[in-house]
């Protein structure tokens, strides 16, 4: 293994915390004895639901059929019966209808032993529907067939296995506990793709998911890179930079030099959509933080109430509830807040954790343009909106920041930077 | 208005710096210095200070009481103005200089403009402005050494007067070069202030005053004292304390490494062609000028890539 | 005087705008954005006003011994740039309110040709420089808030002030060292 | 009318509120009586301005009036100046280039193209705005003298040399206001001033 290699410029080192979680075995969560599905669990429309209230549903048995390139089937995630048609707010803000299932009935599915498929036998078409049909989404909300689905032919499967994000040991559990099936996915994508290589890049600070990767890709044309532990290591065109060395051109995808993305998380559902026939009905969650009696990686079922998570581990002890990752998640303000597939964490963090202070006014350190991974100056961006000025601010880059909320977490006046940027944003799209 | 609500936004974890924190960090680190230079120049050192803090203080409680009600002196930036307009004078003026830079300095040159963060001019700075053009006599070179040794604590061996390190001029500021070096190293090692300014300061001030100092004495290129002109007149206090105040220094790199290099050639050419002492002073003060045109290099904007 | 000394003079040390205080409500008042290219046009009109200055002074007044008539003269040429064909359009009438320009124009009094033509030289940059260095912080000012009452021109002009503080480092005896 | 005239004065004195007309002003500034001197000739020229030039707007086309306004402008205070040099050399040594200056101050020459009114009317406006101009001035020569020389300079009548010094003040007066900076600054702080007690706002 060379030395770590990183991106360059920018980026900041927040404490890793994630000692808590990082030894112990995934453990299974409890069955929800109702499960409340959002049919909005990827970037695009919500999924059309294909239930009505009093219909029995099987674990597994799809309910909501994708609307478009960016939308993904959704299933049930455990037998019963729909209780409920209803909207729900999520964290993030948007409105989404989900289905309320009450358990109810026997699991089809679960415990029972599976003939694995031999995947090498089907055509890219018929892998492609097998994703299509598991409803497999990755962790920024692409469905895997629509991320797999590009044109031109790339020649570097790149897997993310940075897990930049404090607290967070889902990744490296599932890179130490199902690194062979997360390969398998690897492999399958690279299939799909027509790449010929496949990078896996892993922080230095998981040495033995690296150690374990490492093992599992002798033979099978893998390389695994130790990467330097530096938020936000997990950005797209970060990895592809660090890991095979081809510049992304400002603005745009990592598809535009050669690479595709993808998320250890993903690929274990891709490997388990295609090679087991299971639907993307449970993942990996880390349960972490200060607020947090006994915090785990648990293996729950989508749908699965933050409250009956937080239960599972022991209880909350007080703290601001966060789901997703501790620089880019949503604070909630309610516990009945499901599991989604993109959700990695569910953390509690007190307020010696959070480091809160109040606002001051801005004294121009600069702190913000040194962080920012991409070059930009959030400060500027942030005063151009302030005044309304969107074309300003979007002809200075604001279509480049991906909002991982560097700039806010070394401003020292506490100005909410990445709020402010996020907004204007979602301004500038609309 | 970002309280830590159940619905605080992303990212949920911070560095732990605050505002407060930075200012009272430099605040901190010109203790040293200014330990010493009142051992050295006597209780009148103390004085001035004093009255400078004060008055800063007081002109901040007031504006910001009176016109804006609201408490500003916690953030401690008007304590840091006071503190810099102290160390910037002369000992021997009348007490009532001190307090007008320092008034001056909070009441026009930052709450004029909205206060902390708004303000295009180095406060302190400003304020040793106003004084020094106002009352040219009472702050004459001429004041300076009469008032080294005079009733200070501490003697300063008379090989140490001339220059620099340990003992110099008559000003809390200058008294102290090394000490005052000595508490930036603790604020660039912890990344408080920007390290490009005092590099190309430094750098462009000794390089010019090397290779063109000589020529105004007749002496000819390349013949300038180096480490005379580092070790007085208030080039640490400037260079480390003065130019380095992010609100009135460029946010980039880029223009930060100019803003350095502008701040020294302009201290050489004050020093040597225009005869100030305080050159370093108003070198930073014209540059505070061009921050608004510095910061627009390496700006990202349309069209690039 | 020599050459570099009025350079420096007009430029610097007694800068025409933050020293002798002319064209300050142009510079006060120029929009935001093109800021160099309205700056341009009288800074460029001031070497032109103070050679036509030195003309009709030398060619017109003095021959006739009307010398105290040199205002009426001077605004007599202004008038003519205004009453040229689109004049207005092109922005010609512009310098004709700036007294700055005039203000060289009648500096120049005394000097030659060439004194007259290095002094509107001088003068110009001095004025490009204080419009471009103040439209930059008027840029700034207006990202931020400030108190109400002062909002806008009072705000500008003290921060012209303070410019104009800061340029006083340029003294007499930096002319005298430089200069010679 | 009246109103016309005092709103003119303070409310909306051009002078302080909008600063049109500063520039020649503003270097003078350090002596009291300058600005007296400096605004009797601004009210003789607006006064002459507005009645001759207005006149002469009736006959002649658009495009020539701002030109006609300047030339009856400079010959105005040509004389004004030849007056003074005349009679008050000391005093017109004093003012220097800055009285042939205001042969291009916007006031005068703002209103080009508002001829063919009344008299009356024309009469009245110019002596609200020379009036304004006059006060405005003084007050901001009355802070710079008082505060930055510590002396006011009036008229020398007799044996009256002229010059009050202040005790206290004089002795070590913040000079950096009798310099240009000063001018800006007291400037800035008092149209700020005049801002802040203008009563309601409502009318403009």
């Amino acid at each position: 293994m060379s030395s770590p290699s990183s991106f360059c410029g920018g980026g900041v080192r927040p404490p890793e915390r994630k000692s808590p979680t990082a030894s112990l075995p995934i453990r299974k969560a409890c069955i929800p004895a109702e499960a409340l599905i959002p049919l909005r669990q990827h970037a695009g429309e919500p999924a059309r639901c294909l239930v009505r209230v009093g219909d029995a549903v099987a674990e597994g048995m799809p309910i909501g059929r994708a609307a478009g390139p960016l939308s993904a089937d959704v299933h049930a995630s455990i037998p019963g019966v729909v209780k409920e048609l209803r909207e729900i707010r999520l964290p993030d803000g948007e409105l989404s209808p989900a289905v309320v299932i009450a358990l109810e009935g026997e699991f089809a599915r679960t415990g029972r032993a599976r003939t694995p498929v031999d995947w090498r036998a089907l055509s890219r078409g018929e892998l492609l529907a097998k994703l299509e049909a598991g409803g497999v989404v990755g962790l920024d909300g692409v469905p895997a067939a629509t991320r797999l689905r590009v044109s031109g032919r790339p020649e570097v499967l790149v897997v993310n296995g940075a897990e930049s994000e404090p607290y967070l040991t889902c990744d490296e559990r599932l890179m130490v506990e199902k690194a062979a099936e997360v390969l398998s996915g690897a492999a399958i994508a690279a299939a799909i793709l027509g790449a010929g290589s496949v990078e896996v890049g892993i922080e230095a600070n998981k040495p033995d998911a690296l150690r374990v990767m490492a093992g599992a890709a002798v033979g099978c044309g893998c390389r695994v890179t130790a990467l330097r532990p530096r938020y936000p290591q997990g950005e797209e065109r970060l990895m592809v930079r660090a890991l095979t060395g081809r510049r992304v051109p400002r603005g745009g995808r990592p598809e535009d030099a050669g690479a595709v993305v993808l998320n250890v998380g993903t690929l274990l559902a891709i490997h388990e959509a295609v090679v087991l026939d299971l639907p993307h009905i449970e993942r990996v969650v880390t349960v972490a933080g200060e607020g947090v009696k006994r915090p785990a990686n648990l293996k729950a079922r989508l749908g699965t109430p933050v409250a009956a998570l937080l239960e599972e581990c022991g209880g909350l002890a007080g703290g601001r509830v966060i789901v997703g990752g501790a620089m880019r998640g949503f604070a909630l303000d309610g516990l009945d807040t499901p599991l989604t597939k993109g959700m990695a964490g569910v953390l509690a963090l007190s307020r010696r954790e959070t480091r809160a202070a109040s606002r001051t006014p801005c004294i121009g350190c600069g702190r913000c343009i040194a962080a920012c991974p991409w070059g930009l100056r959030p400060v500027e961006l942030y005063k151009w909106l302030e005044h309304g000025q969107l074309a300003e601010a979007r002809s200075r880059g604001l279509g480049e920041c991906t909002e991982c909320g560097c700039c806010s977490y070394v401003c020292p006046a506490r100005i909410p930077l990445l709020e402010g940027l996020a907004s204007g944003r979602r301004r500038g799209a609309a | 208005m970002t309280a830590p609500g159940p619905l605080a936004p992303a990212p949920h974890l911070h560095a732990g710096t605050t505002t407060r924190g930075l200012m009272l960090s430099v605040a901190a680190c010109l203790l040293p210095a200014g330990t010493w230079g009142v051992l050295v120049l006597g209780p009148r050192a103390l004085a001035v200070l004093a009255v400078a803090v004060g008055a800063s203080l007081l002109t901040e409680l007031l504006i910001a009481g009176l016109a804006w009600k609201s408490f500003t002196l916690a953030d401690g930036s008007a304590l840091l103005t006071g503190l810099l307009a102290g160390f910037t004078l002369p000992v021997s003026v009348p007490l009532f200089i001190p307090a007008v830079a320092a008034a001056f300095a909070v009441a026009v040159v930052k709450m004029t403009f909205g206060g902390l963060g708004r303000n295009w001019m180095n406060p302190a700075l400003g304020g040793r402005l106003f004084v020094t053009f106002s009352w040219p006599a009472l702050l004459a070179v001429g004041a300076f050494p009469g008032s080294v040794s005079g009733g200070g604590w501490v003697r300063v061996p008379p090989w140490q007067l001339d220059g620099s390190l340990l003992g110099g001029s008559g000003t809390l500021g200058a008294v102290s070069t090394l000490l005052l070096a000595l508490g930036s190293v603790y604020l660039l090692a912890r990344r408080i202030v920007a390290w490009e300014i005092p590099l190309t300061f430094a750098a462009g001030y000794a390089l010019t005053v090397w290779a063109l100092a000589g020529l105004p004495a007749g002496e000819g290129l390349f013949r300038g004292d180096v480490p005379a002109a580092l070790g007085s007149g208030g080039f640490a206090l400037a260079a480390f304390y003065m130019a380095t105040d992010p609100v009135t220094s460029p946010q980039g790199r880029a223009g930060r490494l100019a803003f350095g290099a502008g701040c020294g050639l302009l201290s050489f050419l004050l020093r040597a062609y225009g005869g100030r002492p305080e050159g370093p002073f108003l070198a930073v003060a014209l540059m505070n000028l061009f921050v608004p045109l510095l910061n627009r290099l390496g700006s990202p904007t349309a069209g690039k890539g | 005087m020599s050459a570099v000394g009025i350079i420096l003079t007009f430029t610097f040390v007694n800068n025409v705008v933050l020293g002798q205080l002319l064209g300050v409500c142009p510079i006060l008042g120029l929009p935001r954005r093109p800021a160099l290219r309205l700056g341009l046009m009288p800074a460029a009109a001031m070497p032109a006003a103070a050679l036509a200055s030195w003309a009709v002074r030398r060619l017109v007044l003095v021959p006739l011994g009307l010398e105290s008539l040199q205002l009426i003269a001077l605004c007599l040429v202004l008038a003519l740039f205004v009453l040229l064909p689109d004049g207005g359009k092109a922005g010609w009438n512009l310098p004709v309110t700036n007294c700055a320009v005039l203000g060289v124009g009648l500096l120049t009094a005394g000097s030659g040709v060439l004194g007259s033509l290095v002094t509107g030289l001088a003068a110009g940059a001095g004025y490009l420089l204080a419009a471009v260095v103040f439209s930059g912080l008027r840029e700034r000012l207006e990202m931020e808030r400030a108190p109400r009452a002062l909002h806008g021109l009072p705000l500008y002009l003290v921060t012209a002030g303070l410019m104009s503080m800061a340029f006083l480092a340029f003294d007499r005896v930096l002319l005298a060292r430089l200069a010679g | 009318m009246s109103g016309d005239f005092s709103r003119s004065l303070w409310r909306e004195n051009p002078f302080l509120i909008y600063l049109v007309g500063l520039c020649p002003a503003l270097a003078v500034s350090t002596r009291l009586v300058n600005a007296l001197l400096l605004g009797a000739a601004m009210l003789f020229a607006l006064l002459g301005t507005g009645i001759v030039g207005g006149a002469l707007e009736r006959f002649l086309p658009p495009r020539w009036h701002l030109p006609v306004r300047l030339l009856v402008a400079s010959a105005l205070v040509t004389a004004c100046d030849r007056f003074l040099s005349v009679f008050a050399p000391a005093l017109h040594a004093g003012l220097g280039i800055y009285l042939p200056l205001l042969a291009v101050n916007c006031l005068l020459l703002g209103s080009a193209g508002r001829g063919g009114r009344p008299f009356g009317e024309t009469a009245l406006e110019a002596l609200g705005m020379g009036a304004a101009f006059t006060v405005g001035l003084t007050l901001l020569a009355l802070l710079r003298e008082l505060l930055g020389a510590g002396t006011i300079t009036l008229f020398p009548m007799g044996s009256f040399r002229g010059v009050l010094r202040i005790p206290g003040l004089a002795g070590q007066p913040a000079r950096l206001l009798a310099a240009a900076p000063g001018a800006l600054l007291a400037l800035g702080y008092l149209s700020a001033l005049g801002r802040w007690a203008r009563p309601g706002r409502k009318g403009s």
